[in-house]
């Protein structure tokens, strides 16, 4: 029973998980209920991504309503990846949050703050595991609520400005995007993806069409930080508390990462001509800027975790180039990244939140040294440092070497130039920090620094190794990124598969 | 008798090691004479070849070595030690 | 206010037919306009009400924060609970065929108890909201 | 079992003891494993199985990791002692970090040893410049250790992009025979040589070595420019550019060694040099000039770690390296100062150490193949390196000058690590069938014969006159020699300083154009320049301008 049940659970667990995490109301029952919840989110993300690797997509009508009618989940090849990165990222946030909010957040809210999370990722599982324009919507905000929420919980005063300035910029893209789906409801009749797909073709004027794709491409491009819209992306991630931090710049703008393919592949093809230029062509513009503009802006940030978060956009660029290269390659790259840039920064925000619980700051010059007082947390944020540059060896030179392989194939070998290049940035960024941590003589904070305990730093330890160990043994993410290109870039064109 | 100055200042433990030294290179290349050997370049093969080069290239090399140390000496420390 | 006898006598006129309106909404839901969402604003008026005129701390002897904290997840949970019910009933989740003796009645039944956990969750965020900006001391 | 046995790298046992270190308290526990780790690690040299292994598919890539043969014995017969002797040396140092670097260190330079792809070799490769970074700044100097970090980065990039151009050769990734005259192969070629400390990086080596922790240096000396001469063997055979690039390292290393005062430092140009010698029999390319290459790389790991052991325990025992501030050790310190001897007798090639083994196959290799110039040159290089490591450096530490009145006494695992060395130099020098049997090409030549001892003998008691007679000259002094690290430690700081002062200058010439400039269009330019840094800062109304904007934009050029 539980088995055929599955594309919905792997949604209702984490939401059942937060509803009772509301209303234990109790610290310590919260953390366990949440952390049961999400290993079982987990579980089930794993067993679907099982059954869709062996006997492809899966569908689940809620309430036995034909898809015409009602909502379909649908689980696919594209779509499963996703939901084990988010429940796995999940389980490693939560696992984290456990001593990291005993310092970061007022102890009356610590109930709540797990609710949030759990929320969060029943909304963003929901959004993957959806096949339903609308309902995609309804889990977007209810992600973006709670996110806001999560942020907000920050201890730092700046964090409620984020919020609010991330409050408002959300609502814009989730207005945006709801514009869009009713855009494409007017057009085709459904807001089921199969069905959209199977009536476009009889869409004779695509006017409509077309400004749906303008408003849903946009509203996406605000929730996934593309460049320029990424403005709101740094502070709300420097200044949420640091479980948050690493849950949200590990799975949020990935979903959204992900949201994009299905609607440029699935549905409006990427390679059309818009005007004078192809889809394609404006989101490679839009990334390279994206990887270049920056890193260049990480490498004059002075807070790591602004640091960090600076690199997020850059990654986001790799990610979003991949898709707009648009062959196998540089869509497995694309997928690829997505997992293991989920890994390295999460790895590296957790270690520099451990750094910030420890030491007090997250500032690149009250940092110097701590690689001798804090050795573990210091390696792995060189781990994920490395894992951002891309050195062979690390997750990161995989994703890497998809994209330029991928630029190679197009035909583009300036384009493969430009991604070593924008790596150069990337040593410069990592590199500032590396010289601080372990080259200078330690500051007073760094000597200051104590201890911090082991289950803040295990989950940091296990995705800094998975980076490493996906960096060496690349078969299993490649797997699934490389299906997932495939099924994206699909049999029939422009048909879900 | 007067005392030698500067270099050849030598005490005289160090002028009996030196002799027993000069005495036991005199007997190597002595027996030098009497050893077959298999010279690849012709004049290393000669008796007591090795004895004047080695002479020779130890004092150049201390010529060259004290001439470009105080050629090439940096005053003062380094800037990031 | 409290001292202001007209508006107090008359909210105490008021307030039972409130609850009962909002019960008949609640109910209605299913053959009229209506439904758990306006049914629980306006349950959630009646309180308000009250707590304007009496004062924000008689309010909370009503509802208690506690309470309400727990009221809200409670909604939701009664939502999503009954979807899973129609699980163990051999359907999808949210499948209500198979709730009572026949699909129709079954439909029924679902859309009624989802109903309650709308207007139990909409109540207490209602009122959560209205606790939360009058309890706001000005800075 | 054997094919079981064939994938196991003997870096395998290396790096896992490494992190096994890393694991465990300070304490018998972890002292077991470090030293077991290379101990496993030299047995299994000897039980891989000759030849390659399976390929692993990697990233669309046929990679070998485990390839043997007795040349990659050979290193890793070196390698493995090098690094249990270090550990038997280091036994009572606490730092874990050094231990499991030093293990990292060693098993890197043991997986380059055994790679059988340049994919495998590369990421060993890199790994050895993490671990001997991490050794480096296990001493306590993080700017030589940056600087020493910055110079592996460097050597690293250029291996790599060497790599990317021949792996799209025909060859692939196979490990081959280059020769230097694509920008592929060169660039490969620059990379290794950075490793083996070639000019102009050649300052580095004593730059960084002697800024390590008393034992941390003597790992420093057994591997990267070992490794160096190992891959420069494998893929630069008969590289004629070798044979100057190698005569000038012996000269200049030779020059260093004979005017430095610090100890390690010494030691460290004479790694240079020796390496000069290497890599100058690597460059002829016979097949016996290449196995005495090999043969002498084996013997210098022996007898440079005995020196640097000593070294270390004259450091530890006095707190002093220099040597115009030691002396009389002999009677003080005698394990150490015999072990001092042993090596620095073995460094000079005197008859019965393993050094004039060695040598001496490298010497007949030159003789063979009528190098002449090479051959004469570094004759007199032996002959210079017999004053420094045989008479200064035991002279000045052990005999001459005031001896202190106590040093802190040695543990007992350091005389045995350094008496076990002595050992093996001794050993090789009465047997050299023992070496011949690592290294078979020079099996053919014979070491031990009158004319050949005789011959050294000579070279050696002439060069010993000379120090006699110029021993003034040669005491030690404490001063700075100009190197090539000038080049990126003063140069820089030289150029910024002129452009610092030439701006200033520039700014009093251009001042009033540039205030015009700035109050007029200046003004606009800069503000977006630090929104587009500052993101962060953004005004939610401009993103939301930026928004709306791109909508806008995306329509418009939809409706066009």
């Amino acid at each position: 029973m539980i088995a055929a049940h599955l594309p919905v659970l792997v949604v209702l667990l984490p939401l059942f998980g937060g509803l009772l995490a509301a209303l234990s109301r109790h610290n310590e029952a919260a953390f366990w209920i949440a952390l049961v919840a999400s290993i079982a989110t987990l579980a089930a993300a794993a067993a679907l991504a099982g059954q869709v690797m062996a006997g492809g997509p899966i569908s689940y009508r809620i309430g036995g309503w034909d898809p015409a009618l009602g909502i379909e989940y649908r689980i696919d090849a594209v779509s499963a990846p996703i939901l084990l990165l988010v429940a796995a990222m999940g389980v490693a946030a939560i696992v984290y949050a456990r001593r990291s909010v005993t310092v970061e957040i007022i102890p009356e809210r610590v109930a709540w703050y797990y609710t949030m999370m759990l929320i969060c990722l029943a909304g963003l599982l929901g959004m993957a595991a959806s096949g339903d324009a609308f309902n995609i919507f309804v889990f977007l905000e209810i992600s973006s609520l709670s996110t806001y929420t999560l942020i907000a919980l920050g201890r730092d005063r700046r964090a409620l400005l984020a919020a609010y300035q991330y409050l408002i910029v959300g609502t814009i893209g989730a207005t945006f995007y709801v514009i869009g789906v009713g855009l494409l409801y007017l057009s085709t009749g459904t807001l089921n993806f199969g069905l959209i797909v199977e009536r476009l073709p009889e869409i004779t004027s695509p006017r409509a069409l077309i400004a749906a794709e303008a408003f849903i491409v946009v509203g996406i491009a605000l929730k996934l930080a593309l460049f320029p819209l990424h403005a709101w992306l740094p502070n709300a991630y420097a200044y949420a508390p640091s479980s948050a931090t690493a849950l949200l710049a590990s799975t949020a703008t990935k979903v959204a990462v992900y949201l994009l393919a299905r609607y440029l592949f699935a549905v409006f093809g990427i390679q059309r001509s818009v005007g004078p230029i192809s889809v394609a062509d404006a989101l490679m513009a839009l990334s390279l800027l994206a990887m270049f503009a920056a890193s260049l802006a990480a490498i004059f940030q002075n807070d790591i975790k602004r640091l960090l978060a600076f690199s997020s956009v850059a990654q986001i660029g790799y990610i979003t180039l991949g898709l707009a290269i648009a062959n196998e390659a540089g869509v497995t790259g694309a997928f690829l990244h997505i997992m293991n840039h989920a890994l390295m920064k999460g790895a590296a925000f957790m270690a520099i939140g451990a750094i910030l619980i420890s030491a007090g700051s997250s500032k690149l010059d009250e940092l110097a040294g701590i690689g001798r007082t804090m050795p573990v947390a210091a390696g792995a944020l060189t781990v994920a440092g490395l894992a951002l540059i891309g050195v062979p060896g690390t997750s990161g030179f995989v994703s890497k070497w998809y994209l330029v392989l991928g630029a190679i194939e197009a035909g583009r070998l300036w384009l493969a130039i430009l991604i070593v290049a924008s790596s150069v940035l990337a040593v410069l960024y990592v590199g500032r920090i590396l010289e601080v941590i372990w080259f200078r003589e330690p500051a007073k904070r760094s000597l200051e620094a104590q201890a911090v305990p082991l289950s803040l730093l295990a989950p940091t330890l296990v995705l800094a190794a998975l980076t490493i160990w996906f960096g060496l043994d690349a078969g299993f993410p490649v797997e699934l990124a490389s299906s997932a290109a495939k099924a994206l870039l699909g049999v029939s064109k422009g048909a879900l598969p | 008798m007067a005392t030698p100055r500067g270099i050849l200042a030598i005490e005289p433990r160090r002028r009996r090691v030196l002799a027993i030294a000069v005495v036991v290179l005199l007997v190597l290349v002595g027996v030098d004479f009497f050893v077959e050997h298999h010279g690849a370049f012709g004049i290393d093969g000669t008796p007591g070849f090795a004895a004047w080069y080695g002479f020779a290239s130890a004092v150049f090399f201390v010529a060259l070595a004290l001439g470009w140390a105080s050629l090439a000496a940096v005053r003062g420390g380094r800037r990031d030690d | 206010m409290r001292l202001d006898v007209v508006l107090r006598v008359t909210t105490k006129f008021i307030l039972a037919p409130l609850l009962l309106f909002a019960l008949y909404v609640q109910f209605h839901g299913d053959y009229g306009p209506g439904g758990g969402f306006q049914a629980g604003v306006i349950a959630a008026a009646a309180i308000i009400l009250y707590g304007l005129i009496n004062g924000l701390a008689a309010a909370r002897r009503i509802v208690p924060d506690a309470v309400l904290e727990r009221l809200i997840p409670a909604g939701v949970l009664i939502y999503a609970l009954v979807g899973v019910a129609g699980m163990f009933t051999g359907e999808n989740f949210l499948g209500y065929n198979h709730l009572a003796h026949d699909a129709v009645h079954g439909q029924e039944w679902g859309v009624f108890l989802v109903e309650a956990g709308v207007f139990v969750t909409v109540f207490s965020s209602m009122v959560g909201i209205f606790y939360a900006f009058a309890g706001r001391r000005r800075a | 079992m054997t094919d079981a046995l064939a994938a196991m790298s003997p870096a395998y046992p290396l790096i896992v003891g490494s992190l096994a270190v890393l694991l465990f308290r300070r304490g018998v526990v972890q002292d077991a494993l470090a030293l077991l780790a290379p101990l496993a690690a030299l047995a299994l040299v000897w039980l891989v199985p000759e030849g390659t292994s399976v390929p692993l598919q990697w990233l669309g890539l046929q990679l070998h990791p485990v390839a043997s043969d007795w040349l990659a014995r050979l290193f890793g017969t070196a390698f493995a002692l090098a690094a249990a002797a270090g550990v038997l040396f280091a036994l009572d140092r606490r730092s874990t970090m050094e231990r499991a670097a030093a293990l990292l260190y060693a098993g890197a330079a043991m997986g380059v040893a055994f790679a059988g792809d340049l994919a495998t070799l590369f990421v060993y490769w890199e790994l050895m410049a993490i671990g001997s970074t991490l050794v480096v700044l296990a001493g306590g100097a993080s700017q030589a250790a940056l600087r020493y970090a910055l110079m592996h980065v460097f050597g690293g990039i250029l291996f790599f992009a060497g790599l990317g151009i021949v792996a799209a050769e025909p060859g692939g990734l196979a490990l081959r025979v280059f020769q230097a005259g694509s920008p592929g192969s060169w660039l490969l070629l620059a990379g290794i040589l950075v490793n083996a400390g070639a000019p102009p990086v050649s300052a580095w080596v004593a730059d960084a070595y002697p800024r390590a922790s008393w034992s941390g240096a003597v790992f420093l000396s057994a591997f990267t420019t070992k490794a160096a001469v190992y891959v420069l063997i494998r893929l630069f055979p008969g590289e004629a550019v070798l044979v100057p690039i190698g005569l000038f390292m012996a000269i200049y290393a030779l020059v260093y060694a004979l005017i430095e005062n610090d100890i390690r430092r010494m030691l460290s140009y004479s790694i240079v040099g020796q390496v000069g010698f290497m890599l100058v029999a690597v460059g002829i390319g016979s097949e016996h000039a290449l196995a005495a290459a090999a043969a002498h790389a084996f013997v210098h790991i022996l007898y440079k770690s005995l020196l640097m052991m000593a070294a270390g325990a004259i450091l530890r025992a006095t707190g002093e390296i220099r040597l115009s501030a030691l002396g009389g050790l002999a009677k003080l310190m005698p394990v150490t100062a015999a072990a001092m001897v042993v090596g620095g007798f073995s460094l000079a090639a005197v008859p019965f150490t393993a050094g004039f083994v060695s040598k001496s196959a490298i010497m007949a290799a030159l003789a063979d193949d009528h190098a002449a110039l090479a051959w004469f040159l570094l004759t007199a290089v032996s002959a210079g390196s017999f004053l420094y490591a045989g008479l200064r450096l035991p002279f000045f530490a052990l005999v001459n000058g005031k001896a202190p009145d106590t040093v802190a006494p040695l543990p007992v695992s350091m005389k045995l690590a350094m008496l076990v060395m002595a050992a093996f130099n001794l050993a090789i020098g009465f047997s050299p069938a023992l070496l011949a049997r690592l290294a078979p090409p020079i099996g053919a030549v014979k070491v031990l014969s009158a004319d050949h001892i005789l011959f050294q003998l000579q070279l050696i008691v002439a060069a010993g006159i000379c120090f006699g007679v110029l021993l003034k000259l040669l005491a030690p002094k404490s001063r700075i020699t100009i190197d090539f690290d000038w080049l990126w430690r003063e140069l820089p700081a030289a150029v910024l300083g002129r452009l610092i002062r030439a701006r200033k200058q520039l700014q009093g010439f251009f001042e009033p154009v540039l205030t015009t400039a700035r109050s007029g269009i200046g003004e606009r330019f800069p503000v977006w320049a630090v929104r587009l840094l500052e993101a962060g800062n953004w005004r939610t109304g401009d993103i939301a301008l930026a928004a709306t904007a791109l909508l806008g934009l995306a329509l418009l050029v939809a409706a066009v």
